[in-house]
Parts: structure tokens; C-alpha cells; sequence
């Protein structure tokens, strides 16, 4: 049970054999696009300043998020993290909902009471990131464990990062997991640094995914840039767990192409690295593949470009009519009521 | 009705809320084949399976955590801690991801946290501890202290239909030494409402858990003397009943706060610093408050028996009152 | 005598401790090179080393509990929490370990906890709380919150010294925002000595941190009514001076409680609590507390606006006071 | 990296070779009776009612405890549990205080604070348990980070169980110890039984020592109730932590061979599992070694009898002249005050 490195993905064929068709290259490519619009239009708001607290980014992790959400069924559920908004995105979360979470408008998903990525969309089976990481882990477990006592074949998707994998939550959960062989599948989004921390202060072998062997299931270690290889690793854990055969831990290996947070310049990560990753830009990558292998035509190219700009136009206008929360409701939003486990979820 | 021990009515209770709904479940270490640390689930594995009483490993976040989890996916988790003690090893579950995320994304996390909780039986630092106060501090969770056969059964049906996170301190020392007359069917009791364990008019002690007891042979001994005692046990501290205690204070005039986890910063802070704020006009004394000194819980029973509120404590702190 | 900032003042009292006393190091998450998250200790790797100024990984049990055993080794450890938010992934190695050890071992744990707290900037949920309280309700362990980079200076040396665990709650908003004049020379202030941060006769606030600069502003706008009052700064909850808040309340007979943490279980019942049942006789009027609401910090401004106290809510609250 | 499983203990010339004089020898046979010697007196007097509370033996783990405890250092520092007496009395605990800390006493270690093995002897090195295991790993892990930092040549020693494997404490602690290859040593009893948890629900993988892997440095497995080859395994272990060589993961497996604590009838455990460990006790198997390769005589066995049987009637004899503690000092002895810094394990 030694950890696996993943080959990168070859031609169209291989890809249609793991289950996706062309309009599917061309969603998945407009999923990234989105994500990192949305990004990058949150700097700009962050600078001008209408998003209030700090920012988080994932630029350089849109493959890896979205490659592994769009491996998902529609009722499997996952906690991803603040490098994560490619997920959310694939998985139909509205722009304008989520720049309106930045603004801390009601409109946003938790209506202002938290703010950046920190948040739910349950009917789409995302549930919200804690700050203190990775504590959705044993909770991405615990959902696995309700699929396994209910027998639903549905799976679980819990996400965490290179540094957080130095927490307890990480070995209690996997360990966990390891032994009652649940249906989830643990993604490490490792982009080498966490905060100013470099990986060789944060763990001390090669790769994080070497841990599977520690609680019993495989490891494998995919580039995290390149979206068609995480999307045939994530799909093929997915389905592993789905058919009863335990977790996996997939690593996704990329660099954090930012720092940690919008006010960071992340001095300490040397140029050269930013450098060679920037080569290797998972949006540009997956742009020249489409490009050589299915064809994606300049007109195609256009019409999403302009799909997603007219998409984060809108988002941003309807997120800035959204109103500030109402102070007088905080108090009540404490405590669940019986009608609030009324939902699909809790059936 | 039939006459149940305090642990046999948590147990009963558990059984029943499993009988009539598939969601619940049991999670916790050695629950399953041992029954549990106490014994509360001594059979249920045979009866409900081994997922649905599923033995942990040694991982109190990974019990807490999972929990949560089983919760938003629609399952009505029961974790066991074998002692009180252990869940702060699960402090930053509870209180980052399961009383906040409700608040965050209107997502209830219905989970109940057995907690075997308090001292009495020289169990040392680390098995005899009362923590509700520090839980009780944190918004988002509800505290749960029955102290007899009849509220344990209640209450900790209560607890799991709740769509909240709730910790349930069943209180060791009361276990085998209660007994009270416990219904048959299924009955549940409303959170935050006190419970008038013996009535007077003289003074009022304000208590949760084993110090109901406590107080109740402290005011027996006290009628002697012609000084009548109402005791109410508040049952549940989040919410608290702070409506039916200042009611008692405005007709006893003086109250005595008790409690046996340590006092500075305990909830009985809480209780006594909002009657001074509310009810400040009705007070003919001060409030007093009588609890565990701000110590480690000892070991040896000499130092131990200091530690705990006595009988003797409270009534000399309810003769002073009466003498006020 | 130069002027600092409070958070330049904590820097330079932690690297006046680091040059005077070799056992005094620093261990956290992104100390070293990045010199923190808040740049407390930018430049001490280069003046001590890798060893003195150590990057821990992202593991907050390993932090504080190795911290505990380097502590009892012989060394001075200051660990960093990057937000005091954090320090409930380490909950238990402080309650369980270090508050404990000296009562059962007699091995002190002289080990500093700096946590960066509170609210004001739409930190959100996780990175705004004001935790003391809930430590507070612990015993071993001591607390102290800081309000003035005077303060903070000689207080983290005091922190260092003292053979106990000791949490350092430091104001995230104070860090920019208060300036004052601190002495170049190394100086200790003891705990358990509150600070008169205004001189007045007809109420008293008892706060800290952050808040004692609301209620300044709050008491600046009522001296205009002819209604002076006096705000105690605590500067230390464990110990906390309860002697000179008791000589105030004589002597103002009305006194209201602030903090900023959220209020039921918050350690203003403490001390609302020990008021009403000492200084019974001499109040005027109910002991008033002020707090946030029971609520998570919310995130957006016009929610986190709502929840911190506010130097209107104190006014109105004196001005009530100011009434009875 | 893989473990290793020792290879069981040979000839005296072996033995020799490992540092062991023939004194040593009968000293260790000496250490294990005393301990089964005491916690055997232990039981009795909990049965007379003279011990509050529970009560707990580490039966089956003599060998484990007290091959690891000689291996040690003058100046190496740990953290035993609760199945590790025998590390208490290599290390020179005076049985006396041992039996009056059972039993609530003024002269036991806690002075009556806390209860069974939960004591410490700092002036020995070893510091007392807390109950919430395996919390004493990350202490174990801080103790050898300050020999780190101040260029001691100590190693600390931490314990822990293969049940509590599962926690986030030795995580993050073999993690710490890892990524800055600190002079620890990570001593796991394996006695297949956490309270009444099997090996297979606690943990997925074959040998907890498999999970040294993990953290970049060595494990290996050692027949607990061996006692030499432990020594020996301990003893490399904390040499090479003491050279720089960074820590390691000792497996010691045995059996818990009474119930989790005195209540338990461990009625779980199948009985021919007892059976085939009870024919390998540790202590029968070492008193046979030393019959055949070390020519201990009749005489020298009696002897050491009959002194470890005057030393427990001794020592209940002095634990029972112990007062209970004056519950006067109780509030005084939370806080410590600056003289209490004044021993020598805080210059
Ligand atoms: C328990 C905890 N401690 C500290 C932090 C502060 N913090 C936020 S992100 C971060 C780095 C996380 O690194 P990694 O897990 O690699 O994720 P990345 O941010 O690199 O995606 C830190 C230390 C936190 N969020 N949680
Ligand atoms: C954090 C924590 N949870 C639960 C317990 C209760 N408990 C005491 S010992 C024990 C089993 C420990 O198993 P293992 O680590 O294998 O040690 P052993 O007792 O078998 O030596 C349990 C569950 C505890 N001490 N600490
Ligand atoms: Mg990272
Ligand atoms: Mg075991």
C-alpha cells in the first residue's frame, strides 16, 4: 500500500473512458474560469475596500478543487476549505451569493454571521469550513459513518491542507475511517507552504499521502495541476468507497500561488518556485489541452470568457443590492428550532 | 410505575428512544460488548447491532466530531464519554463546529453527549470533575444536570429530539443511590424549566445535579429548627429557568446558590449575579453562593469530603441566612 | 520615556525577556522568519536562533503540551497562538496538564500563552473571541488582559516569571490603535492589582482590555453631566483584586460590570456575584452588567457592531445607574 | 523505514554485550518482583477496602516497564503510565510511598492529590501521568525539545498505549518529534486490549510501531515479556536519540493479563488467549533465563524472595503510619510560588 503518483492524463479518449464527454471539458474549464474570476474580482473588492476582515485565495488550486467536485455524485457531500472555491463552484453555488458571503450581505450564505469561504450550502451537500483546521475532517467522517449505518451509497469528501495534516483531527479522523472502512475520501490540498511554514517544518517525509499506510487504506499523489488527472483520481476513490472499499487519501500536490491571505506577500516563498508553478498555471495547462485534444475553438474560448464575465458582472451587482443583515435577528439564530431540521438533509 | 435507579432510568430511557427511532444511535468507547464504562448500554448492541452502538476507538474528537457529522447527514447521534472528564479532549469540537454551526449555516446539529460527571467516590482528578460551567458559557449548546430517576428519563428524551447540540451530565454518585418511581412510556421534559423539589418560603436554594440532595437532607434538618427551605433544581442551566428562581427569591427574600463544581467563575456566578441584578429589591440578604473550593478534585477521601459541599455546609450557610 | 504602541510594547518586553534570561524561548506556528502572525516576533530568529525562536507546525497540542514538558525541564517557554480562537485545539494540555500538575506533582509549569483576542475588525466567528472567561472558571492556571502597552510590557515580564501557567490574553484591537508612554528599562507589575484608569466617586466600572478604553469614553461623555466615574482596570482575572473592587463599590456605592466576552458565564457574573454577596449593604443599586450578547462574534459589520459593547450601551447604562 | 520485529534474547555473552553485568541481571529480576509484588499487595488491600477508588495493575507488562526503565540514563527523563510500575521501581520509587499513594496518604508522592500510579518523582526523572491519555506525549516531546535547545545529551521517554494510538496527542507529538528529530523515544505497550476494545477496532494496521513511518523515523516490535530484548531495544533507541539520531517507536507487545482495572473480569478476552500468555510470563520467563544462562542458585532466588517480601511488609507497614492529608493545606496548593522553581530540574 505504498503511495502512488499519479501519471498525468493523455488524450481525449482516455479521458471520455473515465466518463467525460466534451461538454463536460468545456464545463469543467468554465468551472475554473469562474473560480478564479470570483477570486480575483474579491481582490479587487477587497482593495477598494468592500469586502471588510481579511481575503483568502486558492489561486493555483482551481484544477485541484474542481477536478475532485466534479468527480462527485450529486448526493455525495464534502467540506472543502478556503483554497476550495473551485468546489463550491462546480457543485452550483451562485457567484452572486458568494461575493455577497464576502460582503458580509445577507444575502450571502450565512447571511453576514461568518465571511470568506467559511460557508454551507447543504442542499448541494457542502458544509461549512471551520477556521481552526482541519476539524471538518472528523465531521466529513462522521457523514460517512451516517451513510454506512443507513446503507445509502453515498460518500463523503473531507479536505485539508499539507500543514493541518500535522493535527490531531487529521490522525483521529483517518484512523477512524481506516478502521470502520468508511465511505470518504480524504483530499490534501498540498500547496507547500501553510501560511510561512514549508513543508519540511511541517511533516517529515515525502509525501503526506505515505500516512494512508498508517490507518490502513491507499495514498496516491496527483499533480495537482493538472484537473483531468485529480478528476480520474478522485473519481476512482470515490467509487472505490462507494462500492464499500474504504477510504483513500489523495494528495494533490500544487503551490499556493499568493500569500496565505490578501495581506501577505508571502516574501518567504522564493521567487523560483512562483516561477516554475506559474509555467505550469492549471487553467492555462488545461486551456492548451482542450486546445490540442477536443478541439476547443477560438469562438468557444470566447463565448465562455465572456459567459463568465457577464456572470461575475451580475454576481457583483446583485450581491452589493443585497442588504447588510439586520442586527435585531442575531440573538434568535443561536438555537435550532424542531422546523429546522425540516430539510432534505435531515430525513 | 416501577421503581428505577437513577442509572437504569438512563439507560431505560436510551433504549426507548432507540426502539421508536431508527436515527438514533450510540457512539462512544466500549459501548458496545462491555455496555459501556457504567453499564448503560449493557445489551443494546445485541438488540440494535453493531453499528447502531458502535464501539470508538480511543479518539474523543474523532466521537464528537463524527458525531456532528452522523448529525447533518439526518442521524440522531448519543455519544458516550466514559467520564466527564474526557470531553475536553473534544472541548474544540463542541465548541467550535457544533454550537456554532447553526448560527453559520442554519444547519441544526442535533448530537447528545452522555457525561458521566461528578465526584463523591474518590475517583482523583481527572474521573470526578463537574464541567457544564465552562460548556454552559458557550453559546449554541444546552446543559442538561438531572438529579433524579423520573428528569433523567425525561430529559434525556428531551435531549435527543432537540435540534441542538446537548450535553447530558448524568451524575455518577447518584447512579445506584437514587431510586424514584420512573413511568413506563415514553414522556419528555421541557428544557428550562425548574423543578420544585421541596417547597418552602423561608429561603431558597438554587441547585442542579447531586446537590439537590445535598440540600434536600440540609433543609430536613433545618424544619426542625422551623426554617422552611424551598429547594428548586433548575434540571437544565442552558436555558436556566431564571423566571421560576426569581419568583422564589421575590417570595423567600433569601437565597443560597449551590453547586459542586468549583466556585470562581462557576455558573452559580451566573445565577447569583443575575438576581442581584434583577431581583435586587426583593433581597433581604445577600445572595451567598456555597461550592467546590478552586482546586484540582482530590484524591483521598479526607481531602476529598473537604472539597465537596457537605450537608453541614449548607446548613450553616442556610442558619446564617435565616439569622441575616 | 518613549512611546508605543501596545503591540510594540509586547515585542519589546518579550525580546527584553529573551536577552536577559536564556530559558525564555518561543515556540509557534510562523514565528521565525515571518515573525508571527501579528509580527510580535519579527527579527528574534535572527538575534536568537532557530532553537530560541522555533516554528512549530500547525499543532496547538503539541505547542502547549510541549511547552509543559520544556517547562518542566527548566525552561521558559512562551508559546504563540496565532488567535486566542485557536488555543480550544489545545484546551485540554491546559486544563488537564499544566493547571493541574503542581497541585498533584508539585512541579511547577511556568509556561506563557499568548493569545491574541478580541474583536472590532470583522474577524468573524473564529478569529474575534475573547476566551478568558472560560479559563478563568479553571483553577491553576492564572490570567492576564492587558489594556495599556504600559501594561502590557510589565505584565508579559511578570507572565515569565511566574512559576504557573499563565495565559496572556493581548488585544488584537488595542495592538495599532493605543499608544503610550513605556519605560525603556525592564519592570514587572504584579497580578492581582487592579488600575485606577480614572479617578470618580458616583459609580464604578469594573473591566479590561479592550473595554476599558469604551468605558474611558463612555465616563469622558458623563463627566459633562457632572456624573464621575471611576474605572477599575483589573489588568489580571486569576488573581483578580477583589479587594479594591470592593473598596470601590463602598465608596461608589453603584457599579457596573463590563467585558466583552458574551455574557452568561462570562467572568463579569464572577465578579457581579462576589460584589452582591460581600458588598451587599453598601450598594446603591443592582451591580449592572454589560457584555456581548450570547451569540458567536458574527462576521459582518453591522452584526459585529451590534454584538461589541458599545461606548453608547455603557453611557446608557450609567446614565441609568446614575438614575436608581 | 519499514518496522522491524526483535529478535528474542540469547546467551549471557549476549547480554554482556549489551552493557548487562550479571548484578544487573538479578538487580532487573529484582525490579520485576517488586512490582508484581506491589501491585499483587495492591489488589489485597483494595479487596480490604484500604485503597479509595479504582485500582489498576500492569500484570503481564513487568518485563516491558522495567527493560525499558534500565535502559534509561541517570538524567533521562519520562512519563509512565499506568501499566508501568516497573519503570517506578527501576527508577528507586521507594515502595512505601508507592503503597501510601494508593492509599490517599500524606507520605505518597501526590500527598493524597491524586490516586494510583498517577505520581511523580521528579528528582528521578519521572513525572506523573494525567488519566486523559496519551496526553504525557506531548510532554515527553517538550522535555526532549528543552534538551534540544540547551544541547543536553538527555532523551525523555514517553508511554502511551496501543489504544490510545488513536488520539490526536501522539500525532501531533511523534509529528513534532519528527520534523525536528528530537531525543525521544516513544515506548508503546501494546497489551492488545484497550479497556475492552480489541487491537482490530482500534487500530487498521498490523503493528502500531508500522506508523513510525509516518513520522520519518524507526519502529520495531519487541516481545514485551522479554525482558533483555526490550532492554536492548530501549537501549538502542536511547543512544542513538542521545547521539542526534532522533526518536524511535518501541512497540512492546504483551497481554494486559487481569481486567482493564480491579472491577473488570475482562470476561472479553478469550480465555485461551490467557492461556497462551499466562505460559510466557515475563517474570517465570526470565527466572528460567537466568537459571540456564546465568546460573542464578536456589540461594541467590530465595534471597531475592524473601527481601522483596520484606520490603512490601515493610513498605505497608510505613504507607499505613502515613497520615491522610490535612485537608487545612488543600486551596494552598494550587499555585506554585517562586521557591518551588528552586529544585534541580528547573536550573
Ligand atoms: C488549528 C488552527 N491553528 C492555526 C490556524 C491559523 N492558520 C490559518 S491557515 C494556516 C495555514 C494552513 O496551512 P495548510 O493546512 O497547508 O493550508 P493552506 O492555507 O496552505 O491551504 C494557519 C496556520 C488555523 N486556521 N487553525
Ligand atoms: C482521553 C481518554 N479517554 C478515555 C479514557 C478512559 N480509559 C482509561 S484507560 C483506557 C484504555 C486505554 O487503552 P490503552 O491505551 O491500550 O492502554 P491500556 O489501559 O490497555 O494499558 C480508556 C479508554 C482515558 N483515560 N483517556
Ligand atoms: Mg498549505
Ligand atoms: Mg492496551
Amino acid at each position: 500500500m505504498a503511495v502512488r503518483e499519479a501519471e498525468p492524463v493523455g488524450s481525449l479518449q482516455e479521458v471520455k473512458e473515465a466518463g467525460l464527454d466534451r461538454e463536460d471539458l468545456l464545463g469543467i474549464y468554465r468551472h475554473m474560469l469562474i473560480t478564479r474570476a470570483i477570486e480575483e474580482r474579491g481582490h479587487i473588492l477587497y482593495r477598494q475596500g468592500k469586502i471588510p476582515g481579511s481575503f483568502y485565495t486558492g489561486r493555483g488550486n482551481e484544477a485541484a478543487a474542481v477536478g475532485v467536485a466534479t468527480a462527485m455524485g450529486p448526493n455525495d457531500v464534502g467540506t472543502p476549505l478556503h483554497r476550495d472555491m473551485g468546489v463550491h463552484i462546480t457543485r452550483g453555488v451562485e457567484p452572486w451569493r458568494i461575493i455577497a458571503q464576502y460582503m458580509g450581505r445577507e444575502g450571502g450564505p450565512t447571511r453576514g454571521r461568518d465571511g470568506n469561504v467559511h460557508m454551507a450550502a447543504p442542499e448541494l451537500g457542502l458544509h461549512p469550513m471551520v477556521s481552526h483546521l482541519p476539524a471538518m475532517l472528523p465531521v466529513a467522517v462522521g457523514m460517512a459513518l451516517a451513510f454506512k449505518i443507513r446503507g445509502d451509497r453515498r460518500v463523503a469528501l473531507g479536505w485539508f491542507g499539507e500543514g493541518s495534516a500535522a493535527r490531531g483531527d487529521a490522525h483521529e479522523s483517518m484512523n477512524m475511517a481506516g478502521v470502520r472502512q468508511l465511505p470518504v475520501v480524504f483530499i490534501c490540498d498540498n500547496n507547500q507552504w501553510a501560511y510561512s511554514t514549508p513543508t519540511y517544518l511541517g511533516y517529515p517525509i515525502e509525501h503526506v499521502a505515505d500516512r494512508a499506510a498508517a490507518y490502513g487504506f491507499d495514498g496516491v499523489v496527483v499533480d495537482g495541476t493538472d484537473v483531468l488527472a485529480v478528476y480520474r483520481e478522485a473519481k476512482a476513490a470515490i467509487e472505490k468507497a462507494r462500492q464499500g472499499g474504504g477510504p483513500t487519501l489523495i494528495e494533490c500536490l500544487t503551490l499556493r500561488m499568493e500569500g496565505h491571505a490578501v495581506h501577505d506577500d508571502a516574501f518567504y516563498v522564493p521567487k523560483e518556485m512562483f516561477e516554475q508553478w506559474a509555467a505550469q498555471d492549471p487553467i492555462e495547462r488545461f486551456r492548451t489541452w482542450l486546445r490540442s485534444n477536443a478541439d476547443m475553438t477560438d469562438d468557444e474560448e470566447d463565448q465562455i470568457t465572456s459567459v463568465v464575465k457577464r456572470l461575475l458582472n451580475d454576481a457583483l451587482e446583485r450581491a452589493e443590492e443585497s442588504p447588510l443583515p439586520d442586527p435585531s435577528g442575531l440573538e434568535q439564530g443561536v438555537y435550532a428550532s424542531a422546523e429546522d431540521l425540516d430539510t432534505p438533509h435531515h430525513k | 410505575m416501577p421503581e428505577l435507579t437513577y442509572i437504569q432510568a438512563i439507560s431505560d430511557a436510551l433504549r426507548q428512544e432507540m426502539r421508536r427511532d431508527q436515527r438514533v444511535f450510540v457512539l462512544g468507547q466500549d459501548v458496545g460488548v462491555y455496555g459501556g464504562a457504567f453499564k448503560v448500554t449493557l445489551g443494546f448492541q445485541e438488540e440494535f447491532g453493531p453499528w447502531r452502538v458502535m464501539d470508538a476507538p480511543l479518539s474523543e474528537t474523532a466521537i464528537v466530531g463524527g458525531a456532528t457529522g452522523a448529525a447533518l447527514m439526518g442521524l440522531r447521534p448519543v455519544a458516550e464519554m466514559q467520564f466527564a472528564d474526557f470531553i475536553s479532549c473534544a472541548w474544540d469540537h463542541l465548541v467550535t463546529v457544533a454550537a456554532k454551526q447553526f448560527f453559520r449555516g442554519r444547519t441544526p446539529v442535533p448530537i447528545v453527549v452522555r457525561l458521566p460527571s461528578g465526584g463523591g467516590f474518590s475517583g482523583g482528578p481527572f474521573h470526578s470533575q463537574n464541567p457544564e460551567s465552562s460548556f454552559a458559557h458557550i453559546p449554541g449548546l444546552k446543559i442538561v444536570c438531572p438529579a433524579t430517576p423520573h428528569d433523567a428519563k425525561g430529559l434525556l428524551a428531551t435531549s435527543i429530539e432537540d435540534p441542538n447540540p446537548v450535553l447530558y451530565f448524568e451524575h455518577k454518585h447518584l447512579y445506584r443511590r437514587i431510586k424514584g418511581e420512573v413511568p413506563e412510556e415514553r414522556y419528555t421534559i421541557p428544557f428550562g424549566q425548574a423543578r420544585v423539589h421541596r417547597e418552602g418560603d423561608d429561603a431558597v436554594v438554587v441547585t442542579w445535579g447531586a446537590m439537590v440532595h445535598t440540600a434536600s437532607d440540609a433543609a430536613d434538618q433545618l424544619a426542625g429548627e422551623g426554617f422552611e427551605v424551598e429547594i428548586l433544581d433548575l434540571r437544565t442551566l442552558i436555558p436556566w429557568d431564571k423566571a421560576r428562581v426569581l419568583e422564589s427569591v421575590r417570595r423567600c427574600s433569601k437565597v443560597l446558590v449551590l453547586h459542586e463544581d468549583t466556585r470562581t467563575g462557576g455558573f452559580g456566578a451566573e445565577i447569583a449575579a443575575t438576581i442581584a441584578e434583577e431581583a435586587f429589591e426583593d433581597l433581604d440578604a445577600p445572595v451567598v453562593r456555597i461550592a467546590a473550593p478552586d482546586t484540582p478534585v482530590p484524591f483521598s477521601p479526607a481531602l476529598e469530603k473537604a472539597f465537596l459541599p457537605q450537608v453541614e455546609d449548607v446548613v450553616k450557610s442556610l442558619q446564617e441566612l435565616a439569622a441575616y
